[in-house]
């Protein structure tokens, strides 16, 4: 996992800049509904709130996407395809928990089988409190991720690269088989 | 240069490398390769001095070598030279009888394209499809039957016509037969005979049951029957149509906006076969018998370039047969390779061996271009050349037809690229290596005319030319790049400039990044896992298309003579019951007869 | 000879970028036209190029082998070739030195790189989508072809600037043969992937069929043929039966001809893509089989009643443009 | 045919159940585990050839699974409740997915959740949970709030001190 070398043509400063602007503006979401809160991403598609004015369009394959959103609660079987998927999707990529149940298990705390916190598998950039949020609030998410992008703050996949081993340790924690 | 160095050259050392490969055993292809050489390089010596001879073996043998039967023997001669060349490494059982048969089809061939009388010619005839009945007999007798009643049957059409022809003008000469003796319907007689005898060996659609069983033996051969013999039928047509009969005989016939009324009814045959083959090609999954349906529907273009007669159709029938004798010998190559390494011939049980044989796919895909008819390949401009035939003469039947069928050409394509090639890579074939040297020698060989002739086609255009000029035809204009018919012309030099140009600039774009390399199993199953299993999108491949055709699918000519010769059968054998073979039925018989005729006597006085 | 030979490359390179500007540019009305049928704000109408610069400046690109690299470079190469070879606003680049037919497999040969790369990806749904767009190739090449026939017929030529002129003196195609544009402008809905017929790529049941795999730089250059790909197919619709936008002769007016040409060629073909557009928005997506049977019914029908009048016309009753 | 008579056929105590809101009447018997099959065999064939679900109740205090098939006919309208005890120790029964092809899917949820063994379901083994490495967690003795604060608490957080653990 090296980094590319960036043509030398624009300074590295502007050029990373207008790279973050674009993709700010054009972050293509992976339609991949973990949980309870898919129910919220039609509202947030159509014409009450409409994402697209933002450039955020669902796209079918990981290859596409840059965006992921872990709607809701996440069992050990939904974590390996989420980290099947993750690992498919090109850099730079976003995560975007929606709920209390990534965060702390929410209402599924005593569960043998939800995972207690996202972050320590897949590196999180965005969480949404609430059992559900409302699409006004994941609008503002996707907002502040845009601003977090702008302002370089959202680097989640920077993260995932550089502690690989360390979130690869609490993977394999969880579930016992990867190619599985 | 004179007859028995012509006769010796082309067809008695033919003969003899025939005998001595016999006895090569294991080497025997390159022996057969040698004397194949010999003759490929006095070919190329005497491009200069044609003439014409008698040779006096016992009987009269009247040859001639001279343009047309050198641009013929030319794709021939190359044709065998790469299959014996992939035979080499192909470690068939018995090479020696391979080679010997192989080399006697190529005298046969020789034979027939000197031949300028009816018995030479039905000599060398009968010597050619003797010996292939023997090399399909290697594979299967059942196949080798089908080709021997076709075989048979196409013998005894051109029997018919030389022998009408011998009624009327009693020589066997070419040139005799227009001495203007033959009446008027006598002629459509000849020319019906005559093409579809021939036409039998370019498998039009009624006579083309035997081809699919035929092109499943021996790929080497395979490669040499379909791309080189299959040529025979388009010269034999060529020249009972335009060199025998003339086109002031065709024309006699009423002329329908300048395409002679005997022609059209054939050039519609053709377009109908070339639509039925595309269509049958695309839902076979035998690698062979989609090879031998699109093989069919590849020759009904040139049955279309036959039948229509004007010099642009000519022009392109005969292009696209120098094509065809290339692209379709390349295929059959390719395939050949793919069933030498893995022993399959199903394509939905092969995938993802373009990743482990990268030439063989390069070869593969080169001649998938020249049969699609992509510009990259000359097999483009014989295709247009038909088109352009079909539309200057407004034939609204036969121009949809070809269209449709080339449209069709690109399914059967990419389920050839798609299920070998391409796709997942199965298990079993993980260690499959590359085709052997002497294999990738015989495709890079065919490989080359397809893509030169597409930079610079005035070299061949020039050929055509030479032999539309040669049988009395007008030629066809055309300058060192570009090619022109009466509605519209193409510049293959500006084509190609601007192809490489553009080119480069998607490189550029396309190299301003580096990418990652992962490997076959890294892929998006919907977040499952990688399972060790190759996931093959190739069995079935084009069953919604096959679910609308379902109804068009049930009528086939196959069954249809299946049906026919039950008829026949099942009636020979109620007549068998009646020879039970016990003496009192026969005494029974004898008394009913007896009454019955009693009887009718009786009725009669 | 050199300096004209490079004015006129560098004319090709303007007219070519020009029409992948304006394709990316329909590309954004599309998606702001589509919101607006569904009450929707819809994305800023530059929103393609953002996405094409994010996808080009993509930090990490997968790839599967030396197969998969064929489908960007054979696409966009194919589809510029394509572009260089149909005259745009009146501006006949290379359309002299080829004709219709030769034009028609030019623009096969981006499907089959594109066909070759998708198959190389090892995924399976990539195998299924490209067998739908073979398909779909299939059924919407029967009417299309019949009403090139039909034009070959009765303007008596195969090559598309002499097309042009005859349009100029005679009638536009739309005019002559009002049938045949009918039943091209059906075939145009398959060509161009519009929803109707937009089976091939469909996101929910195969994962957006061949461009599963595709991603990052790929993914952008592919956007760029797409593109390309909008503006040769009305274009291509223009040319053959609108005259290609030709208002003022050229040999007259000169450089302010070709501008003014330009203009209605651009409105022109907006028109075009504006029909598919909105027949896009609001249809749901066929089954390959019905869109297999649409097409070699409705359409093949009014294009051989096309292809009977100009038959009846051009060699009945003699009329020659 | 009415449930009461084929109770009466098979001379099977029943007893009706009252359920506040629900007017169809539904009746629950206990059966012997060697007579079920036969009794769902007479059920089936008299009009009860709807299988509602099976499921598992774990009697923890009187150390005995309680299995529930749960039978419906449409014609009378009637629910049929027929269960049998299995031993908490080693619960083992006989499969019966030959009746109704979907008992095997509950037999195999009920295997992974509460550890009955079913004999003669070759699909028992890894159904829902992933990676599964305890006892099944459906029991009553099985201490979820334990399992989720030693399985997933113990997971430490991404250390992004820079030095490496």
């Amino acid at each position: 996992m090296n980094e590319n070398p960036l043509p030398s043509v624009i300074p590295d400063k502007e050029w990373k800049k207008i790279q973050r602007m674009l993709s700010k503006r054009s972050l293509w979401m992976i339609h991949f509904c973990t949980g309870c809160g898919a129910m919220e991403m039609p509202p947030v598609m159509t014409s009450r709130y409409d994402m697209e004015r933002f450039g955020i369009i669902p796209m079918a394959t990981p290859r596409q996407a840059d965006l992921m959103l872990v709607t809701g609660y996440v069992a050990t079987k939904t974590l390996k395809r989420i980290v099947r998927v993750y690992e498919q999707m090109q850099d730079p990529k976003y995560v975007i928990a929606f709920g209390s149940c990534p965060i702390n298990g929410g209402i599924y705390w005593d569960s043998y089988n939800i995972i207690k916190r996202l972050d320590k598998y897949i590196p999180v950039d965005l969480y949404i409190a609430g059992c559900m949020p409302r699409p006004e609030a994941v609008m503002d998410a996707f907002l502040k991720l845009m601003k977090d992008i702008d302002e370089g703050k959202a680097n989640g996949w920077m993260r995932y690269r550089k502690y690989y081993d360390q979130y690869k340790r609490n993977q394999m924690r969880i579930f016992k088989r990867w190619d599985e | 240069m004179d007859a028995l160095t012509l006769f010796g050259i082309f067809i008695l050392l033919p003969l003899v490398g025939a005998l001595l490969s016999y006895f090569g055993r294991k080497y025997a292809p390159i022996i057969a390769l040698i004397f194949v050489a010999i003759t490929g390089i006095f070919l190329y010596v005497w491009y200069g001095n044609f003439g014409s001879y008698t040779v006096d073996i016992g009987v009269k043998l009247n040859l001639t070598f001279d343009i047309t039967t050198w641009f013929f023997m030319l794709m021939i001669n190359t044709v065998i030279f790469s299959s014996l060349l992939f035979a080499v490494s192909a470690d068939l059982k018995n090479a020696g009888g391979f080679s010997t048969l192989m080399l006697l089809g190529f005298t046969g061939a020789n034979g027939v394209l000197l031949s300028r009388d009816f018995l030479s010619l039905y000599l060398f005839w009968e010597l050619m499809s003797w010996s292939v009945y023997v090399l399909i007999l290697r594979t299967s007798g059942e196949y080798a039957r089908r080709y021997l009643l076709f075989g048979v049957l196409s013998a005894y059409f051109i029997i018919m016509g030389i022998g009408i022809i011998y009624y009327y003008t009693g020589s066997f000469l070419y040139e005799d037969a227009l001495s203007g003796v033959i009446p008027y319907y006598a002629w459509a007689w000849i020319l019906v005979f005559l093409i579809l005898g021939f036409g039998v060996k370019m498998a039009i659609i009624p006579l083309h049951v035997w081809a699919p069983y035929a092109y499943s033996s021996e790929q080497p051969f395979v490669s040499f029957l379909s791309g080189g013999l299959s040529k025979l039928g388009t010269f034999g047509i060529y020249m009972s149509m335009y060199s025998i009969a003339g086109v002031g005989i065709l024309d006699s016939f009423g002329t329908f906006r300048g395409v002679s009324l005997l022609g059209y009814p054939f050039a519609l045959l053709g377009a109908i076969t070339a639509f039925v083959g595309t269509i049958l090609a695309i839902f076979q999954d035998d690698i062979r018998k989609l090879l031998a349906y699109s093989s069919i529907g590849q020759l009904g273009y040139v049955m279309v370039g036959l039948g229509l007669g004007t010099s642009l159709a000519l022009g392109g029938a005969l292009f696209h047969a120098f094509n065809h004798a290339f692209f379709k010998s390349l295929l059959f190559l390719g395939a050949g390779a793919v069933i030498y390494r893995t022993g399959k011939y199903k394509i939905s049980e092969m995938g993802g061996l373009g990743y482990r044989m990268p030439f063989t796919f390069l070869f593969v895909l080169f001649a998938i271009f020249g049969l699609a008819g992509i510009p990259l390949t000359s097999g483009f401009i014989s295709k247009w050349m038909l088109y352009e035939a079909a539309i200057e003469k407004k034939f609204v039947i036969i121009a949809p037809l070809m269209l449709i069928a080339s449209v069709g050409a690109f399914l059967y394509s990419y389920r050839i690229l798609y299920g070998i090639f391409l796709g997942g890579l199965k298990e079993e074939h993980k260690k499959v290596k590359e085709a052997p040297a002497p294999m990738l020698a015989a495709m890079f060989i065919l490989m080359l005319p397809l893509l030169i002739f597409s930079i610079v086609p005035g070299w061949i255009l020039g050929w055509i030319n030479d032999v539309l000029t040669n049988t009395g035809l007008k030629p066809i204009d055309y300058t060192q790049f570009t090619y022109y018919s009466s509605i519209g012309g193409a510049n293959m030099a500006t084509f190609w400039i601007a192809f490489m140009v553009l080119f480069f600039v998607a490189v550029a774009i396309f190299i301003m990044k580096r990418a990652r390399v992962v490997n076959q199993y890294d892929n998006y199953f919907a977040g499952e896992a990688p399972s060790s299993v190759a996931l093959h999108a190739a069995h079935n491949y084009y069953k919604p298309l096959k679910d609308t055709w379902a109804p068009m699918l049930k009528y086939s000519v196959d069954r249809a003579y299946e049906k026919f010769s039950k008829f026949f059968v099942d009636g020979f054998y109620e007549i068998k019951k009646i020879y039970t073979g016990n003496p009192q039925d026969y005494a029974a018989y004898l008394g009913i007869a007896f009454l019955i005729f009693l009887i009718i006597g009786w009725w009669l006085l | 000879m050199i300096v004209d030979w490079l004015i006129q490359a560098g004319l090709v390179a303007l007219y070519l970028f020009l029409a992948v500007v304006i394709g990316l540019l329909f590309m954004g009305i599309a998606r702001k036209v589509t919101a607006r049928v569904q009450n929707r704000v819809g994305p800023p109408v530059y929103q393609n190029f953002l996405d094409v610069g994010k996808l080009l400046a993509k930090k990490t690109n997968i790839k599967h082998n030396w197969i998969f690299d064929f489908a960007p470079l054979f696409a966009l190469a194919g589809v510029l070739l394509a572009l260089a070879y149909l005259p745009m606003g009146g501006y006949k680049m290379l359309s002299g030195e080829g004709d219709l037919i030769l034009l028609l497999y030019i623009m096969a040969i981006p499907a089959l790189g594109f066909a070759l790369g998708a198959g190389a990806s090892a995924n399976p749904n990539a195998g299924v989508g490209v067998m739908r767009a073979l398909m779909l190739m299939l059924s919407y090449e029967m009417p299309f072809l019949l009403v090139l026939l039909a034009l070959m017929i009765f303007y008596n030529t195969a090559s598309l600037s002499t097309l042009l002129e005859k349009q100029m003196s005679f009638a536009w195609g739309i005019v002559a043969l009002p049938i045949s544009a009918l039943a091209a402008d059906l075939a145009l809905q398959g060509m161009m992937m519009e929803k109707p017929f937009d089976i091939p790529i469909a996101p929910h049941e195969i994962a957006s069929g061949p461009l599963v795999e595709f991603g990052g730089k790929y993914l952008g250059m592919l956007m760029l043929y797409s593109a390309g790909s909008i503006v040769l197919e009305t274009t291509l619709f223009v040319d053959l039966f609108l005259g290609g936008g030709v208002v003022l002769n050229p040999a007259h007016y000169g450089i302010i001809a070709y501008v003014v040409n330009y203009l209605v060629w651009f409105v022109f073909i907006f028109i075009v893509w504006m029909i598919a557009v909105l027949i896009n928005a609001v249809f749901p997506r066929f089954r390959i089989e019905q869109a297999f049977k649409f097409y070699w019914k409705w359409p093949t029908v009014i294009a051989i009643l096309g292809l009977i009048q100009a038959y009846i016309m051009s060699v009945f009753m003699g009329v020659v443009p | 045919m009415k449930a009461e008579d084929i109770f009466k056929d098979l001379e099977l105590k029943f007893e009706n159940l009252k359920v506040k809101g629900n007017t169809l009447p539904r009746y629950k018997a206990e059966v012997q585990p060697d007579k079920l099959e036969e009794a769902i065999i007479k059920f089936k064939s008299n009009g009860f050839n709807h299988f509602v679900a099976l499921s598992c109740i774990d009697w923890i205090k009187d150390e005995k699974f309680e299995l529930v098939y749960h039978l419906f006919s449409y014609e009378e309208k009637e629910d049929v409740f027929l269960s049998i005890f299995l031993p908490r120790n080693e619960p083992k029964y006989k499969t019966l997915r030959h009746l109704f092809p979907q008992i095997e899917t509950y037999e195999r949820e009920i295997h992974e959740m509460f550890g009955v063994e079913f004999e003669g379901n070759d699909r028992l083994g890894e159904f829902i949970l992933e990676d599964w490495d305890n006892m099944p967690p459906m029991r009553k003795d099985f201490d979820t709030v334990k399992y989720g604060k030693e399985k997933y608490e113990s997971v430490p957080l991404i250390n992004e001190g820079g030095e490496k653990e």
